[in-house]
């Protein structure tokens, strides 16, 4: 439960198409002093009248204007279907409903360490705001983007500007290396000596991320992405399996629990079903 | 004039009649950080059941127009964790407290009964029936009056005191009157209605059933009008029987219109999902309409739709 | 490589499985402004019965989130002025034509069995079965398998014949595939799911139910996950009797759910309320969709979503 | 059945605010062309995702620009509930859904005649076509509006002058005559020697008009407002009882045998009850 969560009336400052994706900028006031990267907002989608009930969630690509009341938050957003293409025909000046920020953060070394930052589509969002935490702690960051095609790479200059080094796959080849991130992560690690991997994207992707990182016995964490209706703890759709510290395997909230787990712990594996020897498991 | 905005079900009386509804609001914390919980009527739990249980394979929900599928399948901590650590929060918190409680069998029923029977403070028990009976079929203890009885009795025979019965029922049904006045014969205080409805939705991509459960229970806006139709059979065939009134409701209209239906008091679910603080808006606006409308308390306008026509 | 998008129901062949949805297209004159009703896979009359009917008092419909409740109360002139006006009209323009007759009693359905067994050029007799039965303390038909089976019996005996009998079933009830399975046991060739869903809207201003019916029946895409699942759930139970499905259908994903879940064509009602020329989107983006996919025929996608996990 | 009527996506040309209302300016084409006065169109409200799933009608209020391919057609709408406030909130350039024309015509007289128009609220709308048509025939119009208060009396400048006399009424008194427009309408029948009616508003003061019209016996069209599913004949929401010329009563659509009907042939006093003696009533 990310104890600062609030709701609150979010004015549109900008909206802006960069690829396949949407950049958009929201006021939010005092709530943006306290987003940390990996945390997300719910957005309620559709105005009033609309036939769609839940919010749609969204990471924070990065929080800024750290002064009291003046806050804005910004995200990096697909259209998609009808929610997410709603919010991206938002205007400046146009208000949505938001909570937020919501759930776990990336957890920063205290020990300024190597880390490479893996995201895939829109899953880059989060991590150039930790790129910048990271940075300042004086780690040293590699990052790699991949997606389906270049039009779904976002990697704005100023991110690019964050990195160390920065590695581009796509599957159909249209720009950077042919293939996928998994392709050439091995090699990053070992060229790298990479301590820990940060990673935010599809749940194939993060599952592939977490066999590397347990072959090469590097420390990894991920932002997973569930389905989600509330955002906030209390619908119980956003479960997935993790095991806890006890070796307890329980079905988590993703929404509080998460987004940001320990990518060892999920139980990738589990085919969508309850995991044998679930705790509380029938 | 002061408008009185209490609540009854049964012989208990709620500061107002706003709760939330069962698995709508876990056990309240996660609620608290949006606004004061203790402004509820009540909080209605989560449906707990004996043993923990780690609920149904994900994915469990898709959206659907003006409303939502779920299928949680009543993932818990089982009774004795929740009552060791969600109930003395709540009622430390001084939260009115409904527990819903469900079983697979009725047994289970009894064993829960008596586990709430030594638990002060609570203000009423909420009986979700609308679960399989493993003994019979799987099929739904509310979806058969004799099963729906049997799962009411158990709790009668073993709750003791005075604690308000309240049985919840599914609208999935032939004649929900009927189950109605079954679980009231068995000994029900009162009625929540209604559960969700039984739907599903075919994923057009990977062209199978969206949730991992196939089928799943309908929530939100879509369902009101089953709501008020269900609530509105029963009040005329019950008069005498509180209905906690459940479907659909986001806001104060909505609100109103279970209430004039015969809904004594109202639980919001789904639509907490999309707005936090949906149960104080919806608390805020039934008020204010109330009083427009020329009522000095809730009560006057329980099952007002029922009135005779004026000529 | 062409696509076939022909349908069947029973023994019968339809060029394209999209369908006007009875009582939501009156008998196709009036919407035959809007394109050229002979490009339906069939247009379904409004229910008929033995005698002219005035219908129920007004208002008659009320918006609902996603849907609408209406009590029409079954308005119409009668059997026998529509087999003169309604029916010639029709099978002049070549229009294929699905009847659909409803009853108070099982004498009527008898009766209107054998007043259409004479009309040459039917492609199909939809019985509407989802309404009150007078000699039963006014419930509805398919509410209970015994007078369900005893109204299809009554139209199985008395239409003769090649003419495909299809039994619409009301979702209203605690077990639809028991009521499928005893209809079909009667000699119902096909069924068609889901009529409306039994609700109610309380208007707020006047503080009464806004039908002057009270109850009405609620459709739209707010129902769509319970014809979805009704559809599931009967085409797993039964999965030779063909189906013809509907509710909340508006555009050519939702039409595919339906097929997916099982049902062999669509109807489409509410829409085109919304939209007069709904069925024509429908009936495009629908093929546009099963071409994507790869289907090579409408009939490869009927009830693809039982198709066993791949592992 | 308006044999004219056609579905297009209208483009708004101008909204602005009048009063209570807003004049709306839509670009139809053709089918503007084919516009009379008391015929209505069907507008889809609320956009994709929308949670309403019915259209709702609305008089038209004039249609101009009578050239090939070009059109125009204006509305004024008063901001009610969800749908018609969407409707308001459109600006300049927006397309709406809308099909029409539809429903019957106001009955233009061969001869010229002395006319009274009675219009309630936003039924005014169409009077001020109507107006134009018969003084074009040689008519003499008088016209009375009515309302609850002044705000809500919709006439425009270029409407008065098009009548030969205007008088208001309001409830509250805060303009014109205090009280009904039934009150003033027996005098105006009398000094102006009225041989029809015509009048578009709510169903009460359509029944009180009609009272007195066969009182007087003066002719009586209205144009009656039934709540309507779809605008085209195809879902017997919007039927009300009206005796045909043979004497038998029977519900019919106000869509497509309305909305302008003979006051007389109406059965006001059934309560929204089916009257005894309707033809098929059960
Ligand atoms: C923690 C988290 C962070 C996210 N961050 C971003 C982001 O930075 N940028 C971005 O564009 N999108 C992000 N998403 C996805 C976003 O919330 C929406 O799901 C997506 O925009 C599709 O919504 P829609 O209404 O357009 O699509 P629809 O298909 O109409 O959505 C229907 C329903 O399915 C759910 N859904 C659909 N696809 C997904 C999905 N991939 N994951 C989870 N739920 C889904 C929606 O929430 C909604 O309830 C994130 C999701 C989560 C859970
Ligand atoms: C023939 C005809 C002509 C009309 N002309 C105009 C006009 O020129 N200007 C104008 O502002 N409005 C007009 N209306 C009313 C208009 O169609 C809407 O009903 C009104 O704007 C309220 O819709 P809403 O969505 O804002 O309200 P809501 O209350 O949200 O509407 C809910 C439902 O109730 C129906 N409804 C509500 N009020 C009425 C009513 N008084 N009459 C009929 N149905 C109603 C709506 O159609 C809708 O289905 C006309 C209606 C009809 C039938
Ligand atoms: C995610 C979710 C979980 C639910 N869990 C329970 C439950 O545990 N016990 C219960 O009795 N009802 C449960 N319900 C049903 C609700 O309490 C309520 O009866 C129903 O959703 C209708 O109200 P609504 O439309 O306001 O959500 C659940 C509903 C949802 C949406
Ligand atoms: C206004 C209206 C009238 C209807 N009349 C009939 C009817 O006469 N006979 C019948 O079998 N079903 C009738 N129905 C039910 C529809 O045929 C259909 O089963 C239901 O509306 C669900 O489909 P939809 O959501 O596409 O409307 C009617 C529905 C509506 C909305
Ligand atoms: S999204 Fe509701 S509990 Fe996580
Ligand atoms: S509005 Fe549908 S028939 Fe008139």
């Amino acid at each position: 439960m990310n104890k600062f969560a609030e709701q609150v009336v979010a004015e549109v400052v900008s909206n802006k198409r960069v690829g396949a994706y949407h950049h958009m900028v929201l006021s939010v006031g005092d709530l943006a002093n306290h987003a940390k990267p990996g945390n997300f907002v719910a957005i309620s989608v559709g105005g009033a009248g609309s036939s769609m009930v839940l919010r749609r969630a969204f990471a924070i690509y990065r929080a800024t204007g750290r002064e009291s009341g003046v806050g804005y938050i910004e995200l990096v957003v697909a259209p998609h279907g009808q929610g997410s293409t709603w919010l991206t025909s938002r205007s400046a000046g146009d208000g949505v409903d938001l909570v937020g920020p919501l759930g776990t953060a990336f957890g920063i070394p205290t020990q300024p360490v190597r880390a490479l930052l893996v995201g895939g589509g829109y899953g880059s969002a989060p991590l150039f705001g930790l790129s910048e935490v990271l940075k300042s702690r004086g780690c040293r960051v590699d990052m790699v983007l991949g997606a389906s095609s270049a039009m779904k790479i976002y990697a704005p200059l100023e991110g690019k500007r964050s990195v160390n080094s920065l590695t581009i796959t796509t599957d159909d080849g249209s720009t950077g290396i042919p293939g996928k991130v998994s392709d050439v992560i091995p090699e990053l690690i070992e060229n790298n000596q990479i301590d820990i991997i940060y990673s935010c994207g599809p749940m194939g992707m993060l599952e592939a991320i977490t066999k590397i990182a347990v072959e090469k016995d590097v420390m990894h964490q991920c932002a997973i992405e569930e389905s989600m209706a509330c955002g906030i703890g209390i619908c119980m759709t956003c479960v997935l399996p993790i095991k806890g510290e006890d070796g307890v395997i329980r079905m988590l909230r993703s929404c509080i629990d998460g987004p940001v787990v320990n990518g060892e712990n999920v139980i990738w594996d589990s085919n969508r079903e309850i995991p044998e020897g679930t705790w509380g498991a029938l | 004039m002061s408008f009185d905005y209490s609540a009854s079900l049964g012989n208990t009386r709620f500061e107002n009649p706003i709760f939330t509804a069962s698995g709508c609001a876990s056990s309240g914390r996660e609620l608290s950080q949006f606004f004061d919980i203790r402004q509820l009527g009540a909080i209605v739990t989560k449906s707990i059941m004996v043993k923990p249980r780690s609920g149904r394979a994900t994915p469990r929900m898709a959206e659907t127009p003006s409303g939502m599928l779920n299928s949680i399948g009543l993932q818990g901590p089982g009774v004795d964790i929740f009552l060791e650590k969600d109930i003395p929060w709540l009622l430390e918190q001084n939260v009115p407290t409904v527990v819903s409680i469900a079983g697979e069998s009725v047994e289970d029923y009894a064993v829960l009964a008596r586990k709430m029977r030594g638990i002060s403070g609570l203000k009423a028990l909420e009986v979700n029936i609308s679960c399989p009976n493993v003994e019979n079929r799987g099929q739904v203890f509310a979806c058969n009056s004799t099963t729906a009885r049997a799962a009411i009795e158990a709790v009668r025979r073993n709750i003791g005191g005075e604690l308000p019965i309240i049985a919840k029922l599914t609208p999935d049904v032939t004649n929900i009157v009927e189950i109605a006045e079954e679980v009231v014969a068995a000994g029900a205080d009162g009625l929540a209605l209604i559960n969700t409805v039984l739907g599903m939705v075919i994923d057009t991509n990977t062209m199978r059933p969206k949730l991992a459960g196939k089928t799943g229970g309908l929530s939100g806006p879509a369902i009101r009008p089953v709501a008020v139709r269900a609530i509105y059979q029963v009040h005329a065939a019950l008069p005498h029987v509180s209905i906690l009134g459940m479907g659909g409701v986001s806001n104060g209209r909505d609100a109103l219109e279970l209430i004039l239906a015969g809904a004594s008091a109202v639980s919001i679910g789904t639509a907490n999902f999309g707005n936090p603080s949906a149960t104080m808006l919806v608390k805020r606006e039934l008020e204010e309409l109330l009083i427009s409308k020329g009522f000095s308390s809730l009560k006057e306008a329980v099952g007002y739709a029922h009135r005779a026509e004026q000529l």
